[in-house]
């Protein structure tokens, strides 16, 4: 007896190049039509071929959108794969392989899959992902027919041939699928989500462009680097369509600084990288925040320091962003939790940048990217985007003095002045100085908006009741998914979660929320970095800290663990 | 004060001469202040925006190119003039000027040719001669000198120029005929310093320069670069003009309106991006 | 896991080849293992370091050649071979390649020009051919691909050589004379990619390239720069050789003495230096 | 009546190239050797000709280390320095200058000097500083014979036609000197220093640089960027004696990256650099975190954001230092505040970065760099550097795990055993790895160390009188002299000052030090980086700040005020 009513974590395996992103895809996509409640993280290596990558789907009866460490059923298409997850396979995974890889380890739970021999019958190899998609559509019990009607859509520009061999490989599958299903009485959690129009299906990736389509986002120059790179390659398959102009730089420096050269004379700029691409970009953050001129960042976290994991996750950047750059000037920081965030991020980091002239940084990570569930449609909207330029008069100063150290922005050729700006200290107008008195009004110009920065600051998402809790578990960016589960699954109301979306500038209301609260941070990461910045910023004891950085982010249990923990002693 | 009463170079300097050149140039081919924007890196040479009245950007030291890129690709109507120093474009902006080659934008590129790093007091630049004694290099410069033609006819720049400063009218032609060069057009000019360079003097310039054989074919690769590293003295002129090569504005298919004035992206389109994710 | 078991390549990557070329070559050389240093950056083709059992310093990407150029300084006893991608090589370490030459260390350069970004999933490089669909470049490459023996032929490098990775045995051959060579040697080793690049195949490279010509004077700059940028199939082979160029090693004055066996400085001369704050 | 019996402040201000060092180094070797008390300091323009700079010569009784704001005589080479300083120049000030370029402004207090004049009798404009020092000498009173012999000695091998015109020429000066003093009734500080042969004279650049050699470094690589050429241009100077490899890289990345390869290979290897530059390294350092592998930097500070003010002064990179780099990893940071420091602070740094095998940052500034003063000889000795080679054998394994997560460090060539580093993450061998297991107990040995790290970091210079204070003034680098010299001045128990030539990590007894004191940090920068540090490290509550970041230094009377204005608070 198999029954998963709340909750079934399968977990795909396979080699580098076998497949298995189609595979996960498919399945999604159909299991999405029949109303389940999807969430779907991936952990891959740095190769192009073999190795093992692994795909996590959950199908869950509540809304859940965090990484479950726990493998109900692992559909190994490649033997390494169990050799990979072998500290997540417990007795009672069910293990979906080809039993004579194992020379009997495994023979206890393993429903030997053949997948080869399967595949072989329908004629070839390359059959083997849709044998294993209508193998899992078969447990789940999903109609075979909107397995093969999505066949047919897919390969339809294929002609008919492969049409009908993916439609026989998917019932050999399916057939199997059902068969296990019946024998080992195996039972899913209920498609609860019900599917509308209006429901989408996407990774954070696309998120993000969409979001940055919607700021009106209209110049990316990027050098790749992963995790950064799906937001290039996403707006450059866009790029006709709304008129972006992409440009694949030489390097990172060369990146920031024609964004920063776009953004002068008017664009919408993005820069797209990783911690050490980033680190090359720094001088160019400072430019921006000397020039005051709009930058937009996109940081993708991965482990480091150095090239470290490049296809793995961390929250290791925070500081890095908070202090990048040399010399003193106003910045603020995003931090995407949701699917909803990440539509959200970009147009409000545009709109921060183009309103305070500053650079700005959303932060996630390879986790959440690359993570695939549903969002509503009618979350994701163009809104309208706080614009700071204005046509030039004759006299037009670039840096004219004003109250709350903010100068209109023109940009060259709209209007009759002329728009100057340099990086060494300057004038008004932008020209040169060495004026002390000069430079002391520029500092405080740069400086002064931080103000009205900090009290507009985005407030963290309270999760549970801060009214009752004496204890706040903290966390920010791709860990609000995983909160949201473990505080709901422990159902202590004595302990309530914030969420950070923004974690800088801090809101002054922050340090009232604090108030009186034993307080622990969670992040992904090696020192607990947000927890230095809330120390710092709300004028608060250090709080406990809950770390990880092995470059897997947390699972739900580790965390329900954690705060067990916490909660004992 | 008035810029041209602050000029931060000193007295004698090629730079004067060059800036002199470069605004008779820019005054007659009647562009536009407003349409005109100056763009450098750091360094002595690279204040030369800053006295001249039109849009400016002076970024960091050695990145003016991949910033004309941004500017250039945003509006195009922009004519940009890139001006910056030997360090700065063949030193720390080494690897923009080759890619900034491989794009062909229609940027002009006037680079100050001092053989030396002036605003810093005096060390070897990548042209400095071998043999230069600086406060770095005590014993002489080891280097083979960068030779920037030389590399500019290898990735195939469709304009490239050499000038000498103190030569206006000769300078400020190429400048015009760069100027007015659809294409990535530099124009590197030997710029005398006469604080920091001993070696390289008017007088050194004089002897070691001459103007390109009238006959020679301008649109004869090879020969350019024959002549770009040949011995003797050094050659003055346009060493190579193709008129073929495309333009990288034209081939990304950027359209005449400046990003600026970009709408909110169609409704529609913006509806049909999403339904993919259904 | 023994370094062979594990690698991290494609089946059927040219990478796998010219690994053997390199591995053929070292060992035919007799270079001890602990004398080698074997320098890359980051990159699919960055990987090769790992499964050859010698130092190994796998570095930033695009920075091998300033961390090649540390070790060498510090211990010119050491054999340093560099191998690393085109992206690695020519696009975020383009700065480093023009001024390693200009320097003309004792090094060796071996390139893995696949004309893709590979571990980055198929990106164009800056060799990539115009044309070329990527995931970024949906129209096809617009950018003149970087040329990078007319660029090092520009830079006066004595030492440049072109091969393709599955000709083992050429490519041995020309990575032992790389080797051997005293001064910078680059050899440009053509790569096919049979994940991410459908252009430049293995057949496309049949079809397209073509050993040099036997009369071809290794000695001719120029006819070695028509050459590389030539119409007509690519040619493969040295297509440059110049024993004249000082090495920097010795233009610097480097002694045999690993800087780590150096001992403190000479009391006397310490004294001394003190003494002239008198 | 001009009595100046404490201290004496000398101003000279000329256009860059009119040979104001000229003068002023003739003028401090000759004083240093009549045994006065000296200080000076200098502010410069980014420009080669022209515009207007200065330099401070201070004469006192006791030592005193910092600036001045006030001007006792201003010796103005061109009228230029007049406006210039117009905000310094008091009632009190004596104006040595040519009276007629100020149509009678200056009237009252100009003392007329005719520079020009005097240099044209002598036969030439270039001799116009021999007569200004001349002048200088007139009035101090100093035999004229040790300037002529300075003189001979100095243009000794220029020929006897040019010593006696220059000695024409300081007669010239020195009698008008003599006159005025005369006239003025001027007096001096006593010269209570007593000179002794161990008594040396020299700026900030030599005392590192010595320092340096005294640290056996024998490598470097930089792109110049001032302030922090002066460090390279000492360095190959004493290439050739000391057997110190000096290349001059193609830009910053190039640099650090050759110091990385070089000290792998078994180099000292330093790089030099301000903030711009530094930017461009930060992937660098890195790097170094990752690999192990001792890294020292030289970090001279000045105004940013971006080119900022290139050839003026600023404490603004400590946070930078602090967090430069992505991902996590041990440094460490030294800040000198005197000669004797800057003397220690390479051999210091050599030995951190060798047994921790760790970036070490040493912070300086331009107005540190370029100050000269006294120090005494027995400072300066060649102390032994930690260092962490061994020879290797055929087993070795770069990065062996361990208690306190250092392992030996080998060198390529030296033993039987090859040596990786990967900037990947690793395993013990230094090959690639995508274990988590391996991951995490690598990010916990490069962090492990931080522990000594932290517990052998030096402490922080008690000024006056921890037991009787209240209030601590608290400050790093380049202020120490500042603080000593304003804390005598007060000659207030209750207030004793702090300064911290380690600034990170700190030391835990730190925070016992700060207990229960009112605590002011003054630093060069805007927003109080030490300060924050601070707060964050000690976990004391956010100390009061005395801020100035306009590109000049704190003046002793600026300090002073801020001071009383505190304890009137
Ligand atoms: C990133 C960075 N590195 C170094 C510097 C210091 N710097 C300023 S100008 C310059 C060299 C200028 O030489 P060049 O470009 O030839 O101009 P010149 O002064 O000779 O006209 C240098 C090294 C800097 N501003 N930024
Ligand atoms: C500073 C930095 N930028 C970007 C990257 C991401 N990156 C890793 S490898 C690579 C390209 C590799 O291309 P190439 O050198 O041609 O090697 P190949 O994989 O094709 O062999 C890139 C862009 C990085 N690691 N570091
Ligand atoms: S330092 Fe040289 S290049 Fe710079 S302004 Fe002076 S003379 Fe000209
Ligand atoms: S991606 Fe291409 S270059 Fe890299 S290993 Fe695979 S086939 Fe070779
Ligand atoms: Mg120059
Ligand atoms: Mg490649």
């Amino acid at each position: 007896m198999f029954h998963y009513l709340h909750d079934l974590a399968m977990v795909f395996g396979g080699e580098a190049g076998q497949g298995l992103q189609t595979v996960t895809e498919t399945l999604l996509r159909i299991l999405k039509k029949g109303g389940y409640n999807l969430f779907s993280c991936t952990e891959y290596m740095s190769r192009i071929r073999g190795g093992c990558n692994t795909t996590e789907i959950r199908i869950t009866d509540k809304n859940r959108k965090a990484y479950l460490g726990r493998i109900d059923m692992l559909f190994a298409l490649s033997p390494l794969a169990v050799d990979h997850l072998e500290s997540r396979i417990s007795p009672e995974t069910l293990l979906f392989a080809e039993k004579e890889k194992f020379s009997g380890k495994w023979s206890e739970q393993c429903i030997d899959t053949p997948w080869t021999k399967f595949a072989h019958e329908t004629g070839s190899a390359v059959f083997t992902n849709t044998v294993a998609a209508g193998v899992v559509l078969g447990i789940i019990g999903t109609p075979l027919e909107s397995f093969t009607d999505y066949l047919r859509e897919q390969f339809a520009e294929k002609g008919d041939d492969i049409v009908s061999k993916n439609t026989v490989a998917a019932k050999l599958g399916y057939d199997f699928g059902r068969r296990t299903a019946l024998e080992k009485d195996i039972l899913l959690p209920p498609p609860t989500a019900r599917e509308s129009s209006s429901r989408l299906l996407m990774d954070g990736n696309a998120a993000l462009g969409i979001g940055a389509i919607a700021a009106g986002c209209n110049f990316i120059s990027t050098y790749p680097m992963s995790p950064g790179t799906g937001l290039l390659t996403f707006l450059a398959s866009k790029a006709k369509t709304f008129g972006v102009v992409v440009d694949q730089a030489e390097d990172e420096i060369a990146a920031i600084n024609a964004a920063l050269g776009a953004s002068y004379a008017g664009a919408r700029a993005v820069v797209t990288t990783s911690g050490g691409g980033f680190d090359l970009m720094q001088e160019g953050v400072s430019l921006a925040g000397m020039i005051e001129t709009p930058m937009v960042i996109h940081l993708a976290q991965r482990p480091g320091p150095a090239t470290g994991l490049p296809t793995r996750t961390e929250q290791g950047d925070l500081n890095l962003a908070l202090y990048a750059g040399h010399g003193d000037f106003a910045r603020a920081i995003l931090a995407p939790g949701t699917l909803e965030e990440l539509t959200e991020a970009m147009p409000h980091a545009f709109s921060l940048a183009n309103k305070f002239q500053i650079p700005v940084f959303v932060l996630t990570d390879q986790y959440l990217l690359d993570a695939i569930t549903t969002i509503d449609a009618a979350c994701i909207k163009q809104r309208p985007i706080a614009e700071s330029i204005i046509q030039t008069g004759a006299d037009y100063q670039r840096y004219a003095l004003s109250d709350d150290g903010l100068s209109p922005r023109g940009v060259p050729g709209y209007g009759e002045g002329v728009v100057r700006i340099d990086s060494d200290e300057h004038d008004e107008q932008g020209l040169i100085t060495e004026s002390f008195v000069m430079r002391h009004r520029m500092v405080e110009k740069r400086l002064r908006r931080k103000q009205l920065l900090r009290e507009t600051a985005l407030l963290p998402t309270i999760i549970g009741s801060l009214e009752e809790a004496d204890t706040l578990v903290i966390c920010w960016g791709s860990n609000r998914g995983l909160l949201e589960e473990v505080l709901d699954t422990l159902g202590n109301k004595k302990v309530a979660g914030l969420h950070f979306c923004q974690p800088y500038p801090l809101n002054p209301i922050v340090a009232t929320l604090l108030e009186n609260k034993k307080i622990v941070v969670v992040e992904n990461n090696a020192t607990g970095q947000l927890a230095d910045l809330l120390s710092l910023e709300t004028r608060s004891r250090i709080p406990g800290r809950i770390l990880k950085a092995t470059g897997e982010p947390f699972t739900v249990e580790e965390m329900v663990n954690e705060l067990n923990k916490l909660n004992h002693a | 004060m008035a810029p041209a009463t602050d000029m931060a170079w000193c007295p004698g300097c090629g730079n004067l001469m060059l800036h002199h050149a470069v605004k008779s140039a820019l005054h007659e081919l009647h562009i536009e202040r407003k349409n005109l924007v100056m763009v450098s890196g750091i360094g002595q040479a690279a204040k030369s925006p800053q006295y001249i009245n039109a849009n400016m950007f002076n970024g960091l030291h050695g990145r003016a190119l991949p910033a004309a890129l941004g500017i250039k690709l945003s509006n195009r109507n922009l004519v940009v003039v890139v001006e910056s120093g030997d360090g700065d474009m063949y030193g720390e902006g080494g690897n923009h000027f080759i890619h900034a080659i491989r794009r062909n934008l229609d940027v002009t590129v006037i680079v100050h040719n001092n053989m030396v790093y002036g605003l810093t007091k005096g060390q070897a630049s990548p042209t400095s001669q071998r043999g230069m004694i600086t406060p770095v290099q005590l014993n002489g410069v080891l280097l083979e000198p960068f030779n920037p033609l030389a590399v500019a006819l290898a990735m195939n720049a469709p304009f490239v120029a050499r000038a000498y400063a103190a030569d206006v009218e000769e300078t400020k032609e190429m400048i015009k005929q760069a100027i007015t060069f659809r294409g990535f057009s530099l124009v590197d000019v030997f710029q005398p310093c006469v604080v920091f360079n001993k070696v390289n003097t008017y007088q050194w310039f004089k002897e070691n320069t001459c103007y390109l054989p009238k006959n020679h074919d301008t649109r004869d690769r090879i020969a350019a670069f024959g002549l770009a590293i040949g011995p003797g003295k050094l050659p003055l002129g346009i060493f190579y003009r193709n008129e073929e090569r495309d333009i990288y504005e034209d081939l990304l298919g950027i359209g005449n309106t400046p990003l600026y004035q970009k709408e909110a992206p169609d409704e529609k389109a913006f509806q049909a991006m999403i339904e993919a994710y259904r």
